[in-house]
């Protein structure tokens, strides 16, 4: 019904009045819930708009939850830019925008917009607010790595840098990590135990049958009464989000209509030739590092490859000639569809990296083998996760044995030295 | 999260039962000096970590004993279910008919392998007992057989198999005069061993401790028991319950763990000492207060002038100029009179906690040029007061400490390895010249990367 | 000593990487302290509690009891300690059994409940409650009503204000009944979720379905937005829309982990022991097939590299900012709150100790490569002697994780 | 806990096997009240049901029924076994422990080697791997012996060789009494060169005992006690000599001081084993401590006290006696003086209420009259065992590895050569089957290369010690 009362709407011509119902269900979908007023500004390019604009797009990129310290403006204005050139935003005049936050609203509006137009970021950024009553699997590596790396551009808080940094304190780092995580796992470990008790003993409790049990945190909930009632706002919160993101689908068009007027106010481009910014400049090839690794690892892995298979061949052959052997038809057929299937499988595995459990899986426990409305299964899970390890290690080990091969060379080479590399080498 | 002691040989069997002991009484005997509900908190807390309970709540050590031969085990059983107080896990013991007679290659070659499986199996049964566990406590001597062989053996399938927990080998350093003649070449092959497979080595040094129990507890014929009961109270002031963080009220989780993270993250230093202040017979307790001031001012003037108990510290050792690094730090000093720290962390309990000073363990100039004190130092606190004491300070040093003594095991054992004298007992338990060179050159390493801090 | 540039970004890169650590592990605390909390006695919501916040012993603003007590206490035992003449350690061990703790879990004294109370309650709420919520709980002998929260929550007013003043007559008057334990373990299965919450989720859970719908079903919008697009990147005076850098890096990404699977796949092939002579012919079969795969990987990276050197591709900005990350959503918001199960708790342990160890690994790879990136340079070129301790620290860091370290040793003779 | 087997060869073998057999019951009587058979007396002994058929089955657990001593007695004639037979002792032994004929061996080394070795090869070696069977966990062979006879040198010296080969696990402690210069057998220094070789080549550890030294010992306890010195309060029972309380009532014979003292000796190297103590010791710690090198396997053996005051209360001065007598001259149970010699390594094995702050205190103080080698500065073994001997308050064993031990190995050589120089006696080697001249020139270089190891390492001693170049580190 929804769909017929649209179309009615639209053919109603009610852009006038439904533009700010859209702009204020976009609003409120947004995290940093733009006054409407903005948008509008925008459109005029009026500075008084920018500051609130980089603020959002910052954390529509950048910011996985709201609330926590963000960079000073001339940080947020680099983040967003650099994060928008990643996305491949087309408009070079981003770029030349100044510095400190206060231009540039109408480039800003459009930058939004493009990011809307692609279609998912809505939806992400639902999804990363998304209040979580049941009892999740720890983070997942993109999770981490993004975090990792989105910290990367914040001003550390280095310690005396110009005279540049003792290797000690580098591995002092690495150390460190490596019991910070295993302090972790076995942190981990505990809050298993503890999550399948309190499922196991409050089985039968739940109201939806497929889950059965309560999560921590609804039981917290009947425990501390005040702590339930901070859940039940959020998800009220949620709700009223996910609303305004229904409204927003409904009215979009009109939006996309007022953002071709913004476009067309916005004066032609010339061509893109702008001077990079500087702090682009200095590590730009890194990029190019990553592509020329995975291509001397692909490089390396082809020539093995193809002495194996050249090697194993060959010895075929000779066997076959020697004991005067003939493959049938059919058994070449079969053969031939047999591998066949085995690499398409190997394809795929890598091109959907994963039937792994990515994102908000609610845990349930369930110890007879049928459960109605299904899921994914732990061992699964586990077999899917075992491959993907046996990926990184492997890729880890190589890496490491070209390290320890160009070092080995370089420490050859230096005279008067005995080199005994620890054990196991 | 648990800990699990494995206590190897006579002497990992002796400490681990006064280990034990000191956690029980410091728990449950100890007025503790603090509120009802905190002292709950602190036992459970400890309870949590050191002990299982079982269904008629008695309090089981969560350890494992093992040993060639089974006397000290006995002795061990029979000493704690005659105390009454907690018990050893009944299945939680293996021993053997024969030690390994002081021969590291024994314990490490023959015994290691022979009895592989059923020490395994043992630690991996206690191991299931514990809803999270933290790491290993290792005991182990490292001039004889069993504790210095079997223990490294161990260790290194401890890592093998349980590669995500900790793994602290307590180490007991031997008397320099001797007590076994081969421990030099004992220790070098646990020490360079243990360098490979183990997180942390804490050593306990014989005559350290011989000479606390003479002077400051004031005992006249001191047995083993003595030493090991000094060892244990500084153990026991290592792990029992602190809170969290400052300002926290809540016990923290991961003791091994923290500890490990604050203080040997450098695959390099790896070598821990503790002091405990004060130290002093019951008896002379009751006539005695102390002050946080005088206790952390004797505590650092240990550290620097790398004195082992609060008498006889010489007070002229003084930090180097700061900005003037290189005087005191650098030069592979064999007298070194300064002992720099990589990282410390002092732990303190009792009253008004919150109130002692710590300024003087953030001076830049106890710490190693390339980390800085916020990196190096830390702090653990309660007020619930540490086995009668008051007010109790412990420091753990990942410091110039061992240098010295290492150093000296290190030239002792190389000149006896020079004659080739007793390398024939090692050999005809495959462990060969090679090997001995392998651990040297560790250690020579070791040694000059303390030095060269 | 390493150059500012290259030490910059290295302690940025491990800072960044304790710091998630470090974040995640409060949370795991904070999680954890909730777990403990909820196994431990308790009462659900609506026993009146006398005290607020049980768990924490806070010293920092100990009641007055509290205080009496340590006073006490300290007073006693500083008497204790100055006069007592040593006590033997015998006499002490001998006492001890008494002391026999029976580590119970800290036992908050349960008020006990008035026994008018729940009647009263019950007529209150009972227009709300449904009738598929038998709330009515049976523990030991006597008949309970777990006031459930959902009247809060209808009622719209905040806990605290349904929190009995310690005026309340109701409370007061209450005495008679010894007190109640509450655990999970015993009663947990009696426990049910206040219908105010249920509804919510389930609100929740319906528009969150819509939306997916709408997503997936619109075509016109999806129109409007290609239109917009369009226009946009034809007023940005560019061609048509190349390979941003994420469509480059999530690409790479793939070919990567093509890479390692193959490799993995080639090593199991060539490891494998020889058979018969028919399986011997699918294994080179199958081997021609990976080398013939690999190829196209390589190909196919050519032409990215010709993509990024060709198209001027912009250049890769500092670090990599966050991609849409599939676990959060990513680029189908096809989100659907899925299940996994697990049937024991040792298969819930292993899952997360795996989950855990991949991330960890994802993380080692990429430090590995940051590292790399930063150090090799450094120790490449002429060797000298300067070098060496550098060298020995990029040996342990690269090859070892920096778990071990090498030794070098002085070749001449000592003298 | 482990077992050993005592096996007793010749007429000294058995006649000191017979004291140490009456001191182990008495010790293990002394510490176990309850009559229970536990490990520590089942290190020496078997407690068999006499009352089952044929071999009676050995009983692990339980009261003591009939205790059977883990021992082989082998003797060439029958005299000396067949006395322990009829003696006081003879329930502990059995006759299928026992190898006897009735010919002797006539002094000659080569008879008891050569002849009897090949004829009783098989025989023996059945008793010993019965008596290995009825172990749980063999460790040792204790082989008491003499050196000068024909029997205890020759037969006993060809038994380690057939142990080796047998029980190549099984450590070979050889308790060997030296002949004195004053020795009534005149082809001795030929016995006991031959008998070194062997000694050299297959045994882990020789206890040298040497009678003069015994003698002197008990002489000098003779005249402390009869001086009326030491009045009363000398203990009851204490002297280390003393049988008194024993079991048998076998009359005294000169003999039985000195062998009482070799009993003692292998007792108290056992006591750490056998029993607890807060530091114990295991039999293959001896030689893994003491023997730097395989040859140099001879330990110079003293004990202290002789004997024990009455007094119950030791003050420390006494117990800081006992350990400097442990290194004086007048206490080794061989004519040496490791004092002014130089020690390889050394053993202090203590018994009785001794604690470690005792023992630290005597090696420090001790430590600086004493010579170690230059590589072993701190060359010492300790233990504790909290069971002191019967009648002491405490004891201590010493066990040194000292060049002192040469001074004997030289004199004995000098003894051949005089001998061997003028081919006295030989032609009774010589006609024996599988004797050549050859044996007699291998076995004296074996010994010459003994006593050139003890001189190279004597030569060391008076070098200042120095610190070896050690490896370098680079970085």
């Amino acid at each position: 019904m929804g769909r017929r009362r649209r179309r009615l709407e639209r053919q109603a011509g009610a852009g006038a009045e439904a533009l700010p119902e859209a702009i204020a269900a976009l609003s409120r979908t947004l995290p940093t819930r733009p006054n409407p007023e903005t948008f509008r500004r925008a459109k005029f390019d009026l500075p008084e708009a920018a500051p609130a604009l980089w603020r959002l797009l910052f954390h529509v990129l950048l910011r996985e939850d709201d609330g926590t310290a963000v960079p000073y403006p001339e940080a947020q204005v680099r983040l967003v830019k650099s994060a928008l050139r990643a996305h491949g935003y087309p408009r070079p005049a981003l770029t030349q925008l100044p510095e400190d936050g206060s231009q540039g609203s109408r480039e800003l509006l459009l930058a939004l917009s493009w990011l809307l137009a692609g279609g998912s970021l809505l939806g992400r950024l639902l999804t990363r607010t998304h209040v979580l009553t049941g009892d999740q699997m720890p983070m997942c590596e993109c999770e981490d790595l993004a975090h990792a790396t989105a910290c990367l551009d914040l001003p550390a808080p280095c310690k005396d840098t110009s005279n540049g940094l003792d290797m000690r304190y580098v591995q002092w780092l690495m150390g460190k990590l490596r019991f910070r995580w295993l302090n972790l796992i076995c942190g981990h470990q505990e809050q298993c135990a503890l999550l399948s008790k309190i499922h196991q003993y409050t089985q039968g409790c739940h109201s939806n049958q497929s889950l059965g049990h309560l999560s921590a945190a609804e039981t917290e909930l009947l425990r501390d009464p005040e702590a339930g009632q901070q859940l039940l706002w959020r998800l009220e919160r949620e709700n009223g989000r996910l609303e305004a993101a229904l409204e927003w689908r409904r009215l979009e068009p009109i939006f996309w209509q007022w953002m071709d007027t913004v476009l067309g106010a916005c004066p032609q481009c010339p061509s893109d030739t702008g001077p990079q910014p500087t702090f682009q400049a200095a590590i730009s090839d890194r990029g190019h590092e990553e592509l020329e690794l995975v291509t001397r690892e692909l490089q390396a892995l082809w020539q093995e490859l193809q002495l194996a298979a050249e090697a194993r061949r060959t010895a075929w052959e000779a066997q076959v000639q020697i004991q005067g052997l003939e493959l049938s038809t059919p058994q070449v057929l079969v053969s031939e569809a047999m591998v066949e299937r085995q690499l398409a499988t190997l394809r795929q595995a890598w091109e959907q990296w994963g039937a792994l459990p990515h994102g908000p899986h609610r845990l349930v426990r369930c110890e007879s083998r049928a459960l109605p409305g299904g899921g994914l299964w732990g061992t699964e899970a586990i077999k899917a996760l075992r491959s993907k390890a046996a990926c990184l290690e492997a890729e880890l080990h190589w890496l490491q044995g070209q390290c320890q091969q160009e070092l080995a060379g370089l420490a050859g080479a230096l005279p008067e030295v005995v080199w005994i590399p620890p054990h196991g080498h | 999260m648990s800990i699990l002691t494995v206590q190897l040989g006579q002497c990992g069997n002796q400490i681990g039962f006064e280990v034990f002991d000191a956690l029980f009484s410091d728990s449950y005997c100890s007025p503790g000096l603090c509120s009802k509900k905190e002292n709950e908190a602190y036992q459970a807390s400890c309870k949590e970590r050191f002990f299982s309970e079982e269904g008629n709540g008695d309090l089981v050590a969560r350890a494992v004993l093992v040993d060639m031969e089974p006397k000290v085990i006995n002795q061990t059983l029979l000493k704690a279910s005659q105390a009454g107080r907690w018990k050893y896990s009944q299945h939680a013991c293996f021993c053997q008919k024969q030690g390994s007679g002081n021969n590291w290659a024994y314990g490490y070659s023959v015994h290691g392998p022979r009895h592989e499986e059923s020490i395994m199996n043992l630690i991996q049964k206690e191991v299931e007992k514990c809803d999270s566990l933290s790491g290993f406590s290792i005991i182990m001597s490292m001039a004889g057989g069993t504790g210095s062989g079997l223990g490294t053996f161990i260790t290194q399938k401890l890592q093998d198999q349980f590669p995500k927990s900790l793994k602290m080998n307590q180490v007991v350093w031997p008397y320099g005069t001797g007590e076994v003649v081969v421990q030099n070449y004992n220790s070098i092959l646990t020490l360079s061993h243990l360098y490979r497979s183990s997180d942390a080595l804490l050593v306990h040094d014989n005559d350290a401790i011989h000479k606390i129990c003479e002077k400051r507890m004031n005992i006249r014929q001191i047995s083993f028991s003595d030493i090991n009961q000094v060892l244990a109270h500084q153990l026991g002031s290592m792990f029992q319950p602190t809170y969290s963080a400052e300002g926290s009220f809540h016990y923290r989780r991961s003791p091994l763990g923290d500890l490990m993270e604050i203080l040997v993250p450098h695959p390099e230093f790896k070598m821990l000492g503790v002091r405990s202040i004060p130290q002093m017979s019951e008896s002379s307790l009751a006539y005695s207060t102390f002050t946080w001031a005088g206790l952390l001012k004797h505590l650092r003037q240990m550290l620097i002038s790398n004195a082992k108990m609060e008498e006889g510290i010489n007070w002229h050792v003084r930090p180097p100029v700061s900005g003037l690094p290189t005087l005191g730090k650098t030069p592979c000093n064999k007298e070194l009179h300064f002992n720099t720290s990589i990282a410390n962390l002092v732990i303190l309990r009792g009253k008004d906690v919150q109130s002692a000073d710590l300024g003087g363990f953030k001076d830049p100039a106890l710490y190693t040029s390339w980390l800085a004190p916020a990196d190096a130092f830390n702090a653990w606190k309660t007020q619930r007061a540490f086995n009668k004491y008051e007010k109790s300070a412990t420091l753990v040093s990942n410091s110039q400490f061992l240098v010295k003594p290492l150093d000296l095991i290190v030239g002792k054992a190389w000149n006896m390895f020079a004659s080739k004298a007793y390398i024939h007992q090692y050999t005809k338990f495959g462990i060969e010249e090679e090997d001995f060179l392998d651990s040297f050159s560790l250690l020579e390493q070791v040694i000059s990367s303390y030095c060269n801090l | 000593m390493l150059p500012a540039d290259s030490s910059r970004r290295l302690v940025a890169e491990l800072q960044g990487a304790l710091d998630a650590c470090a974040e995640q592990e409060q949370q795991l605390d904070q999680s954890l302290r909730v777990c403990r909390r909820l196994l431990g006695t308790w009462k659900p919501a609506g026993v009146p509690e006398p005290e607020p916040s049980h768990e924490d012993p806070s010293p920092g603003a100990p009641s007055p009891q509290d205080l009496k007590e340590l006073e006490l206490l300290t007073q006693a035992l500083e008497k204790a300690v100055r006069v007592r003449k040593s006590p033997s350690k015998t006499a002490e061990r001998a006492k001890v059994p008494n002391q026999k703790p029976r580590t119970k879990a800290p036992t908050a004294p349960a008020p006990p409940q008035a026994p008018g109370r729940t009647s009263s309650h019950t007529s209150v709420t009972r227009p709300t409650r449904s009738s598929h919520q038998p709330k009515v709980l049976t523990t030991g002998h006597q008949e309970h009503r777990l006031r459930p929260a959902q009247e809060r929550a209808t009622l719209g007013t905040g806990a605290r204000a349904t929190k009995p003043s310690l005026g309340d007559p109701q409370v007061t008057s209450a005495a008679p009944r010894g007190p109640e334990v509450f655990t999970l373990k015993e009663k947990g299965s009696l426990l049910r979720l206040p219908l105010a919450f249920q509804k919510t989720v389930s609100q929740n859970s319906r528009l969150w379905a819509q939306l997916t719908s709408t997503q997936a079903s619109d075509t016109e919008e999806a129109a409007a937005r290609a239109r917009f697009l369009q226009k946009m990147q034809a007023a940005s005076g560019r061609a048509a829309p190349g390979l941003s850098m994420a469509q480059v890096e999530a690409e790479v990404g793939t070919l990567r982990r093509a890479c390692w699977l193959l490799r993995l796949h080639m090593n199991n092939e060539t490891a494998a022991a020889p058979a018969d002579w028919v399986q011997e012919y699918r294994r080179v079969l199958t081997l021609e097939g990976l080398q013939t795969m690999a190829g196209q990987c390589l190909r196919r990276l050519q032409e990215l590299r010709q993509a990024v050197a060709g198209q001027q591709l912009d250049p890769w900005p500092l670090g990599k900012p966050p991609q849409a990350c599939p676990c959060r959503g990513g680029a189908d918001a096809n989100w659907k709150p899925q299940l996994l199960l697990y049937s024991s708790t040792r298969e819930l342990q292993s899952l997360v100790a795996h989950q855990l160890h991949t991330t960890m690994l994802a993380q080692q790879l990429h430090l590995q490569k940051v590292l790399m990136a930063e150090l090799l340079p450094l120790v490449r070129g002429t060797p000298s002697p300067s070098r060496l301790a550098l060298c020995r620290a990029v040996h342990s860091l690269l090859c070892d994780g920096g778990q071990h370290f090498p030794v070098a040793l002085r070749d001449e003779p000592a003298d | 806990m482990t077992q050993s087997v005592v096996v007793q060869v010749g007429q000294c073998g058995n006649q000191i096997g017979c004291c140490f057999w009456d001191l182990a019951l008495r010790e293990h009587a002394a510490v176990n009240q309850r009559g229970i058979y536990d490990e520590a007396i089942s290190s020496f002994f078997r407690n068999v049901d006499t009352r089952a058929v044929g071999d009676g089955g050995s009983i692990s657990k339980g009261r003591i029924c009939s205790l059977k001593a883990r021992a082989v007695l082998i003797d060439m004639e029958e005299g000396v076994v067949n006395e322990m037979l009829q003696g006081p002792l003879r329930d502990v032994f059995d006759s299928k422990q026992l190898i006897t004929d009735i010919s002797g061996s006539g002094n000659n080394w080569a008879v008891g080697h050569k002849v009897f070795g090949s004829q009783y090869q098989e025989k023996i070696l059945e008793k010993l791997r019965k008596s290995a069977e009825q172990c749980d966990c063999l460790q040792c062979f204790f082989i008491i012996h003499s050196m000068g006879g024909g029997t205890g040198s020759g037969l006993g010296t060809f038994l380690l060789k057939v142990l080796e080969d047998e029980f190549p696990e099984v450590y070979r402690f050889v308790t060997s009494v030296y002949p004195s210069s004053e020795d009534d057998v005149i082809t001795s220094p030929y016995n006991s060169i031959l008998a070194m070789k062997e000694l050299n080549e297959h045994a882990d550890c020789v206890l040298p005992i040497d009678n003069q030294s015994l003698f002197d010992i008990i002489s000098k306890i003779d005249t402390v006690v009869k001086s009326g010195k030491l009045g009363k309060t000398v203990k009851p029972k204490s002297l280390v000599t003393s049988s008194v309380g024993a079991s048998r009532k076998r009359h005294q014979k000169p003999f039985d001081a000195m062998n009482n003292i070799v009993a003692n000796l292998l007792l108290n190297l056992t006591s750490s084993a056998r029993f607890e103590g807060s530091l114990n010791m295991d039999l293959n710690e001896i030689s893994m401590n003491l023997v730097p090198f395989p040859q140099l396997h001879y330990l110079v053996s003293s004990l202290t006290p002789l004997y024990t005051l009455a007094d119950v209360n030791v003050p420390p001065r006494r117990l800081d006696q006992m350990f400097s007598d442990a290194f004086s001259k007048d206490h080794q149970l061989i004519r040496a003086d490791p004092k002014h010699n130089l020690y390889l390594a050394c053993a202090l094995m203590v018994r009785g209420d001794v604690q470690i702050s005792d023992l630290r205190r005597n090696i420090e103080r001790l430590k600086p009259s004493l010579q170690f080698v230059s590589w072993n500065q701190e060359g010492w073994k300790t233990s504790l065992c909290s069971v002191p001997p019967v009648g002491h308050s405490h004891s201590l064993l010493a066990l040194a590895n000292n060049t002192c031990v040469k001074t004997t190995f030289v004199e004995l050589k000098e003894r051949f050569t005089r001998l061997y120089k003028k081919k006295a006696h030989l032609h009774h080697y010589l006609q024996v089957e599988g004797m050549e001249e050859g044996c007699f020139s291998e076995a004296v270089s074996s010994l010459s290369a003994l006593i050139q190891e003890y001189n190279q390492l004597d030569a060391t001693k008076s070098m200042p010690v120095q610190e070896l170049p050690r490896l370098r580190i680079a970085v």
